[in-house]
């Protein structure tokens, strides 16, 4: 493997999804964290790919850039006059929240590099997962899959109800 | 007095004044309706006499018998039986009580035929004979209990029953307040008396012999001698607990101040309870118990102090009184000193026959002293009297003679006791002069004030008709002056002044040519006590005994001459006390020392403002603090509340509510509140981090 | 179904009963619920007539498994020491159904709830495990609540909530403590009978601890201080005759569950531990109550910390480890019962034709209320102790039992006579004697249904001044071997203890 | 070092922090639901990550299917709240809404 | 046993039935006009669920659909509680006024869906089937609690409820999440099985532990992840209110037990539980036992809003329950599955006279209930006080039971302190509760409340939960010999 190539392309997507993340974050306008939590989205994907999973990497950009991106970006457009383009979101209590975090993720990441996490002593090649994936939701996965077909549809009917104009009695 | 004679009459000597009590408390009221007074005056006396009778006979029942047997028991039934508690509602005649039986029933019942008289205008006529004849029954219980719990009944029973007859006339507020007086301060004693019960039964007990029947106490009370309590002899602190007891219901010092309120009740009942019955039952209860007195010397000595210092203590008072009964209500203290004193210096048989002697002077007077307050339409101020002799020659006579007993005048019956205790206070090993010397000065005043008593009243000018700004509107008709008192008065009058003068033969003593027939008819009941105290064989000559005897009746004289001249000759003027020390001692003695106050503001006010103390106390401190559990439950609730309205809706509602859902700003979709709420569990999972990290180490 | 049995839920059947009649009736329901009343009483005498008194142990055993999972049982029976608490409850059952003749508000629910309160009277008295001796405990709790708040006086709320918390708060406490001895024994029980031997095994702290945690569940019902100071606003508030109940029978729970549970329980904790420190609290109690009481403006103020100093005795005489001291509890526990329900039944019949209660603003009733004042002046002279009347037997028992193991205790206890003459008397004067104020001369004098009330307790009062035994025979068998073990144990105690033991005897004199 | 499982527990875990500030600083609705998104991002990385490093079958790539699914129905859902209560009140007097508050 | 997916069908039929239903709602809805009807329905279709899960009763245990899902006593017990829990909500959705005035037809559909995820946690046996039963409830919550859309609190409780789930929910995936990479499985019988074999590092366990705890804490509202509560209980309407408290917290607790005992404790051959070195969340919860209880008791003290007041006390009970998990014996399972179930019938009943006097009055505040008893409501108002006397704990109702059962196991294992603290909160809590029974029957109306009526249907719903609450605490042998036999797990 490309060990040299890899790494730095590994920073670069890496560094690529927590700054997109960050700006979602920092951003005090929610337009550009809008734009910002995409950056993070496509990231996430590529590192997706990096862990060798394929399927999952073209789900998150099909869904959730495509999806649940352009949904939040609507909402925000609908709920704000389009033409008002700086819309708040602004922030309150950036240090505590700065401080705490910071001491939760200094015990986190204490903790990645302690624990003794459950590894495969080889690693397997990277394979094209679609098949396995599909063949798993039809075996061992075959309730979880139809019991979210009723979860969505419950989702959406009740997505509907809740954004449709109210008849009022 | 090991095998007591089994008998069942005297259950009934109590058990009829009792049974005229309930008749007469219960349905009193119809039957005086129905059938008029009379009845009820029949029904008042007519168990009085029949009890009377039935003493007569248990008198001479033991009478009959050897001396060394000369014992009565009546044993009714078993009242409380737990474990060696044993105090079964029994009664016990022995000459001791015998005698005080004769008392009771004898002045009671002839105090009782006098009220039929001195009360026929009160509407409540059945609930005074009802009282009356409960007191009897409950002063006879007291005489004839064969155990302390039995005589307990009785002790407090006569406290209740004075309680209800001072407070007879209840509508004035004072006598009301008189009548608690007398009942709370003997609570006083009686709080010591069953201290020191306690304590004797308990120590009896820890050796073996746990009674509270007085004959298994004075078998037994050997056992006692050497035992302590808290390092102090036990003899001696329970005598002396018994003794508190006594002055309490005795009116000695320091517990005398109920007794001249204590006149605020009908004269009956001062005659019978306050003087010639009740008021004994602290010498009576000595008497009882006098096997443990004479075990303990200091005791003793005690009860000769505090009985000669109330002897001439009440004398002083009595000098300077006006009022007609209180002026009696202080000799009476006075002359339970004398008994005290008698007692206290080992001559029990002394005390009980100057208590039976006194039983009946005082017990006349005090009749005398109703009769004339009839007479006067309930004045009792005797500077409104003088001169009665004239209208009221009965009356006069019965309450001169009673009062030259009551100085002492020679061969009268008051003579032959007062002489004996003064004599046995000089005498007896127990004794001393200065006893002797208290009682002796006590002598005079007493002789001194009785006698002003009887010029004021009966001698002199009427003063009465004179100042009608205190007469009160006279009920019925305009008369001239007083008039002599109805027969059902005069007559027991007569024969107490009587029996005054005459009971004085059953104690002449040996000096005189007597035998003291009466210390022997009670030596059975002493000789215990007498052992005891290592009997005395009279360490004084006989020459010293008629000196002293002749001392006691100069001085008796000296206050007879000293009173006459100052008020029937005139030829001094009182002015001469009441102007001594600029008027001072006038000042101090005719407001009795101020002792009333003294307690008023001590004990009373004390008790009082520690009450109140303590239910402020309660109602702040205590509720304050067990329901501060629940203010601290509402206050952290109010602070969690605070947190949550300002510091989490706060941030949410003034911004938010405001903003999220108002007009233009509805666009912001603000909500702080849930960044609050969030910020809530990030920082308590932090806090749980630190924590789990403290508890990893 | 024993007779036991029937007591208890006849009342509780009575209870539905009432529910059930027609609203527009109040007088069929008045006397229906009295009517319900009187099978418990009918059984309560002849409780008294059959009940074995040479034996100690329980009687009229009705036992039946009832969660059988958790050895729960419906286990109930009687000795001595519950006999009498259920004649007062049958006694005072129907006296306070006649008494609560005037209620107008509210009639049914007022006699539903009242039977259901008498119900679980006698279901406390009669329960023999643990756990149904809760369930009774607690279930008085609502009735309680309910008839304090909806029937009281204007400060009933507040009086019903604070009844109703601190006594929820002791329950709770001893319910821990309950399940602590539960667990103490293999195989696990809630039966009192055997609960001893449980806590027979827990270390001395452990015991100390359950011991307490029962004794402030039961202090608070006595109440003892400082838990008491609910019993003065529940009394003021509630209405007559809830004030008898809860004088009367309530409080005596407190004292019953400390000998059924913590004595009978704990002996050795009692014995060397709790028992000063309960003698203390009862002559505290006394005095207390006796001062407080001293300066009361308000009558039933007045009884109400009365009883806190009544309700001391008891604890000293519990405390004492003696015959008599545990006698004479237990008997002032049952004149006590008679006798606080006369005051409280009195002050009643003064309040409905005053409307105040207010000591100052009277005067002079005796001459206006002469038949009334009579038996007011035997109820109050038997509450301080007057001999010849029940309350001075159990007093001076008492007295005279707890002076052996705590001779200070019973001179500070016996100390209150004075200040019970003096709130009692000072009272009675103020009251009743002089001037009879001008705006009550028309007060009619106490009415027949008001004696019915009255004269039975009276009569008792005086029976048993004059033959305790009539009472004490019920239970000495079983409080003498109540105390047996404590006795023995206790008198260790006290010779350690320099001041809780008079030097009056050589050790080895003590006798019994 | 070369990549490993840790990198990417890192990355995630920055995400994940950063989603939470997100979420605790954030005063629009919108924007907080944002941090959620973040979130449920940071914990796919792990089931991949650990999918990847830890185990030879497709779990942790399904349990991340079912987490971007689910979000999408969250978000559907959030949104549609958000929409429904903004056109529910729009149409009414902002007054009127103001006195709805209990 | 474990079986395949075709075999499992028979041991899934009151899914099965409630997901038909769903499907069959949501159809009628588009046809059917008298939406009452629907609510009926939809009543028939939960009971025949739950009929139909305790059908299940003492068949076989064994793992269904390859080890996703599990049947054993312990969630037919709760698909039972479920089941007759949504019943009596949708019972009293159908006298409601808040939602006669609502899309009714979606609404029952949507109360259906929230059954069926309930039943699905009941017999989670997978952290992905866990977390999607969970979030499936969670979605079908926001959408019912936001379903007054006339209503603004509603919307916001929507909102609130959407945004602290959706936390939440990320919280624990990513919770999960590291379990999930600490034991290589996700599977719980697996994790079970990694866990004792080797110990896990302890900080990682516990981070994992917490986060994972914020998903269940917050379903079953524990402090500190219950702030929702008290704001989704007030703006949603009472019946899904009732539904929220009962069903709800109680299928979060069953995921709860089911995850962490046998999912993360040890369980001995002799019927006795474990915890797994390095596994130590039992410390955890034992504090937010403590702290949940006293913070819902304390914040519910001052409460005006009925509903809002029952939100903490449900916080409060939360709490209580939380007791009988921390002990880790069956004798705590079982307390609190009993417990559960009398919480079941006293809390319905506390909304259910909310409700009532909401459709009356139009108001939820205290003052609403002003001299309740005395103005024609004698019957809710004496109901209302036995199911509060219930909550508090007092005998002889159910709640003292249940309390007692939850003490019982606590002392049994020496946590004194614990019990201490709980009944400490019994007696706080009385005073709330009580202000109720006061302003009900102490207070005398004032004049201007509407008078309370009461229609047959609510008269025997409430007499039913009433009856129940007294019998059950006289006599409830038959209720824990149940949640006896259901304290099993089926381990494979």
């Amino acid at each position: 493997m490309m060990i040299g190539l890899g790494d730095i392309l590994f920073y670069l997507v890496a560094g690529f999804t927590v700054l997109g993340a960050a700006g979602v974050a920092f951003s005090n306008n929610i337009v550009y964290s809008g734009f910002a939590m995409m950056a993070a989205f496509m990231g996430a994907a590529g590192l997706y790919v990096f862990l060798a999973a394929d399927f999952v990497a073209i789900v998150q950009v099909l869904v959730y850039v495509g999806g649940i991106l352009v949904l939040t970006l609507f909402a925000v457009m609908l709920t704000h006059r389009i033409a008002d383009v700086s819309i708040s979101n602004r922030s309150v209590g950036r240090l505590p929240a700065l401080l705490i975090l910071g001491f939760v993720g200094t015990m986190m990441v204490q903790a990645i590099f302690r624990a003794k996490w459950h590894v495969l002593a080889t690693l397997p090649e990277p394979m094209p997962t679609t098949a396995g994936i599909g063949n798993a939701f039809l075996t061992d996965y075959a309730l979880p899959f139809e019991l979210a077909s009723i979860v969505l549809l419950s989702a959406m009917l009740g997505a509907v109800l809740l954004s449709r104009k109210e008849l009022r009695a | 007095m090991e095998h007591p004679i089994a008998t069942q009459s005297l259950r009934w000597i109590i058990f009829l004044p009792l049974l005229g009590a309930v008749i007469n408390g219960l349905f009193g009221r119809v039957i005086q309706k129905q059938f008029g007074k009379n009845a009820i005056s029949i029904l008042a006396c007519a168990p009085v006499w029949l009890a009377f009778a039935i003493s007569l006979s248990v008198f001479f029942q033991l009478r009959g018998v050897a001396p060394e047997e000369r014992a009565l028991l009546d044993n009714v039934w078993d009242w409380i039986h737990i474990g060696d508690l044993h105090a079964p509602m029994a009664f016990w005649a022995d000459p001791l009580s015998a005698t005080l039986l004769l008392v009771v029933t004898g002045v009671g019942g002839l105090i009782h035929i006098y009220s039929v008289a001195y009360m026929h205008d009160d509407a409540a006529f059945w609930r005074f004979f009802a009282y009356l004849n409960l007191f009897t029954a409950m002063m006879l219980t007291l005489v004839l209990g064969d155990n302390i719990l039995v005589m307990f009944v009785g002790w407090e029973g006569v406290g209740l029953c004075s309680f209800a007859l001072i407070g007879f006339w209840y509508e004035e507020y004072a006598n009301a307040t008189a009548g608690s007086k007398a009942f709370i301060v003997n609570r006083v004693g009686d709080f010591a008396f069953v201290v020191g019960a306690f304590l004797l039964f308990w120590t009896m007990s820890a050796a073996g012999h746990g009674s509270v029947i007085f004959r298994e106490i004075n078998q037994h009370a050997e056992v006692l001698s050497g035992k302590t309590f808290w390092g102090m002899d036990v003899v001696t602190v329970v005598t002396m607990l018994f003794f508190i007891g006594a002055t309490g219901k005795s009116a000695q010092i320091p517990l005398y101040v109920w007794l001249p309120d204590a006149m605020a009740g009908p004269t009956p009942v001062s005659a019978l309870i306050h003087a010639a019955t009740m008021v004994t039952a602290g010498v009576y209860m000595i008497g009882r118990t006098n096997v443990l007195f004479s075990m303990a010397p200091t005791t003793l000595h005690v009860v000769a102090f505090v009985g000669g210092l109330t002897a001439l203590f009440a004398a002083t008072i009595g000098t300077a009184q006006n009022d007609i009964k209180k002026v009696l209500a202080y000799s009476t203290v006075s002359q339970l000193g004398y008994m005290f004193l008698g007692m206290g210096v080992g001559a029990y048989a002394a005390g009980i026959y100057h208590l039976v002697t006194h039983a009946f002077f005082k017990a006349c007077l005090f009749l005398g002293s109703g009769s004339v307050i009839h007479a006067m339409h309930h004045e009792q101020d005797m500077r409104k009297m003088g001169g009665l002799r004239k209208w009221m020659p009965i009356t006069h006579w019965t309450f001169l003679i009673s009062t030259l007993c009551l100085t002492g005048f020679p061969f009268t019956s008051g003579f032959f006791s007062k002489d004996e205790i003064l004599w046995k206070a000089w005498s007896s090993e127990n004794g001393s002069p200065l006893f002797w010397l208290m009682g002796f000065c006590g002598a005079g005043l007493t002789a001194f004030y009785m006698f002003r008593q009887v010029y004021m009243t009966f001698y002199g000018e009427f003063r009465g008709g004179h100042h009608d700004d205190h007469g009160q509107g006279h009920g019925h008709g305009q008369e001239a002056h007083p008039h002599e008192s109805p027969l059902l008065m005069t007559l027991p009058l007569a024969i107490l002044a009587t029996m005054a003068l005459v009971i004085g033969l059953v104690g002449i003593p040996h000096s005189l040519g007597g035998s003291l027939e009466f210390e022997q008819w009670l030596a059975p009941v002493f000789e215990h006590g007498h052992e005891a105290v290592a009997h005395h064989a009279a360490h004084g000559s006989s020459a010293t005994e008629y000196l002293l005897m002749a001392m006691s009746v100069g001085i008796a004289f000296f206050g007879i001459f000293v009173a006459t001249s100052m008020y029937l000759w005139k030829t001094w003027s009182p002015d001469f006390f009441t102007n001594l020390a600029g008027g001072k001692v006038y000042t101090w003695v005719y407001n009795k020392y101020y002792v009333d106050e003294l307690y008023q503001e001590t004990f009373i006010n004390g008790t009082l403002r520690l009450s109140q103390f303590l239910a402020w106390f309660d109602r702040t401190i205590v509720d304050g603090i067990v329901n501060g559990a629940a203010t601290v439950v509402r206050g952290l609730s109010f602070l969690n509340g605070m947190f949550d309205q300002y510091v989490i809706d706060g941030i949410v509602n003034r911004l938010a509510e405001a903003t999220l859902f108002t007009g233009q700003r509805f666009r912001q979709m603000q909500t702080g509140s849930i960044n609050a709420y969030l910020y809530v569990v990030v920082g308590a999972v932090v806090v749980m981090m630190v924590v789990e990290l403290a508890w990893a180490g | 179904m024993g007779i036991l049995t029937l007591m208890t839920f006849i009342p509780l059947l009575g209870a539905l009963v009432v529910l059930c009649l027609p609203d527009s009736k109040p007088n069929l329901i008045r006397y229906a619920a009295t009517a319900f009343t009187l099978p418990s009483l009918l059984m309560g005498f002849w409780l008294f007539q059959n009940f074995d008194r040479t034996q100690a142990g329980f009687q009229f055993v009705e036992r039946t498994p009832w969660i059988s999972s958790y050895n729960i049982e419906y286990f109930v029976g009687v000795d001595g020491i519950s006999i009498t608490m259920v004649l007062l409850t049958a006694l005072l059952g129907p006296i306070c159904m006649i008494a609560s003749y005037g209620i107008e508000k509210a009639v049914k629910g007022y006699f539903a709830l009242f039977l259901l309160l008498d119900a679980a009277m006698f279901g406390v008295f009669i329960s023999l495990d643990f756990f149904l001796f809760y369930i009774f405990w607690e279930l008085m709790l609502l009735p309680m609540y309910f008839l304090i708040g909806i029937w009281g006086g204007p400060r009933r709320e507040y009086a019903a909530i604070k009844f109703f918390l601190y006594t929820l708060f002791g329950s709770v406490l001893m319910l821990i403590a309950m399940l602590a001895l539960y667990f103490g024994q293999s195989p696990h029980t809630f039966d009192m009978t055997k609960l001893a031997a449980s806590a027979a095994q827990f270390s001395e702290e452990m015991k100390l601890t359950i011991w307490i945690a029962l004794f402030i569940g039961f202090a608070i019902k006595i109440p003892a201080f400082p838990f008491h100071t609910w019993l003065p606003d529940a009394h003021v508030e509630a209405p007559t005759a809830i004030s008898v109940i809860l004088a009367g029978v309530l409080l005596k729970m407190g004292t019953y569950g400390i000998l059924r549970v913590n004595f009978t329980f704990l002996p050795d904790t009692t014995a060397q531990v709790a028992g000063i420190f309960l003698g203390a609290l009862g002559a505290w109690n006394i005095i207390y109550g006796a001062l407080c009481a001293l300066a009361q403006t308000d009558m039933k103020k007045l009884v109400a910390y009365s009883s806190v100093s009544h309700m001391g005795y008891v604890m000293l005489g519990m405390a004492a480890f003696t015959p008599a001291g545990i006698d004479g509890a237990v008997l002032q526990m049952f004149n006590h019962g008679t006798v606080t329900a006369m005051l409280f039944l009195l002050v009643g019949v003064l309040y409905d034709r005053a409307h105040h209660r207010n000591i100052d603003g009277f005067g002079g009733i005796a001459s206006i209320m002469p038949v009334y004042t009579s038996i007011v002046a035997l109820a109050f002279f038997a509450a301080l102790g007057l001999p010849g009347l029940s309350a001075f037997i159990s007093e001076v028992l008492v007295l005279i039992g707890a002076w052996k193991n705590h001779p200070i205790l019973t001179i500070i206890g016996a100390s209150a006579v004075i200040f019970t003459a003096g709130y009692i008397l000072w009272m009675m004067q103020r009251v009743f004697l002089g001037k009879p104020n001008e705006k009550y001369l028309d007060l009619p004098d106490i009415n027949t249904r008001e004696l019915v009330t009255l004269v039975p307790l009276a009569v008792i009062v005086v029976i048993l001044g004059v033959y305790p035994h009539a009472v004490l025979n019920l239970m000495t068998e079983s409080l003498h071997q109540l105390i047996k073990p404590m006795a023995a144990m206790s008198q260790n105690v006290a010779q350690i203890d320099p001041a809780a033991m008079p030097d009056v005897a050589p050790r080895g004199e003590t006798a019994n | 070092m070369s990549i490993g499982l840790p990198h990417f527990l890192v990355v995630s875990t920055l995400v994940f922090l950063l989603g939470l500030y997100c979420v605790l600083t954030r005063r629009n609705a919108i924007g907080i639901l944002m941090g959620v998104e973040l979130i449920l991002n940071s914990a796919n990385i792990n089931y991949l990550a650990f999918s990847r490093y830890g185990s030879a079958n497709y779990d942790g790539q399904i349990f991340a299917i079912f987490v971007i699914m689910l979000a999408a129905a969250e978000a559907a859902i959030g949104l549609a709240i958000v929409i429904g209560i903004y056109q529910t009140f729009h149409t009414i007097d902002v007054e009127a809404t103001e006195t709805l508050r209990g | 046993m474990s079986l395949g997916n075709l075999d499992s069908l028979a041991y899934i039929v009151p899914e099965i039935l409630l997901a038909l239903g769903v499907i069959l709602l949501f159809l009628g809805d588009l046809v059917v006009r008298n939406k009452q009807r629907l609510g009926e329905a939809a009543l028939l279709i939960i009971l025949l669920a739950a009929l139909a899960a305790a059908q299940l009763r003492g068949t076989t245990e064994g793992f269904l659909f390859n080890r996703m899902l599990v049947t054993d006593p312990f969630a037919v017990f709760f698909k039972m509680l479920f089941g007759f829990s949504a019943a009596v909500a949708v019972y009293m959705s159908l006298g409601s006024r808040e939602v006669q005035r609502t899309s009714q037809g979606e609404y029952y559909a949507m109360l259906t869906s929230a059954t069926l995820a309930t039943f699905f946690m009941a017999c989670a046996n997978h952290l992905l089937m866990a977390y999607l039963s969970l979030e499936f409830l969670s979605l079908t919550s926001y959408v019912l609690s936001g379903f007054m859309r006339h209503d603004r609190r509603s919307g916001e409780a929507a909102l609130k409820y959407l945004i602290y789930g959706g936390v939440a929910s990320g919280t624990m995936i990513y919770g999960m999440s590291w379990i999930y990479g600490l034991t290589g499985s996700m599977d719980l019988g697996h994790i079970n099985a990694a866990l004792q074999a080797g110990a896990p590092d302890k900080l990682a366990m516990f981070i994992a532990l917490l986060l994972t705890f914020a998903g269940f804490g917050y379903k079953i509202s524990a402090v500190p992840f219950h702030m929702w509560a008290p704001d989704v209980y007030t703006g949603a309407p009472i019946p899904v209110t009732a539904f929220l408290s009962v069903a709800s917290k109680a299928a979060g607790f069953a995921l709860l037990m089911r995850v962490f005992y046998p999912g993360l404790s040890k369980f001995n051959a002799d019927g006795s539980w474990q915890m797994i070195p390095g596994v130590d969340w039992p410390q955890l919860v034992l504090v937010l036992s403590m702290v949940t209880m006293t913070l819902g008791n304390l914040s519910a003290l001052t409460q005006r809003n009925l509903k809002r007041l029952l939100a903490y006390s449900s916080i409060a009970h939360a709490g209580y329950m939380l007791m009988g998990f921390v002990v880790l014996t069956n004798e705590g399972l079982r307390a609190m599955m009993f417990y559960m179930v009398v919480y079941y019938l006293m809390n319905m009943g506390a909304f259910l006279v909310v409700m009532m006097v909401s459709n009356d009055t139009g108001r939820e505040d205290i003052d609403a209930f002003r001299g309740l008893a005395w103005r024609g409501g004698t019957v809710p108002a004496v109901a209302m006080a036995i199911f509060l006397f219930s909550l508090t704990g007092l005998p002889p109702l159910a709640g003292f039971v249940g309390k007692f059962y939850l003490f019982a196991a606590v002392v049994k294992q020496h946590f004194y302190f614990l019990a201490l603290v709980g009944v400490a909160n019994s007696v706080v809590s009385l005073y709330y509760y009580m202000r109720i029974v006061r302003t009900m029957f102490l207070d005398m109306p004032n004049g201007d409340e509407a008078p309370v009526t009461l229609s047959m249907q609510e008269g025997a719903m409430l007499g039913l939960l009433a009856g129940l609450t007294i019998i059950l605490g006289v006599y409830w042998q038959p209720i824990i010999n149940m949640a006896d036999q259901s304290v099993r797990f089926h381990l494979g």
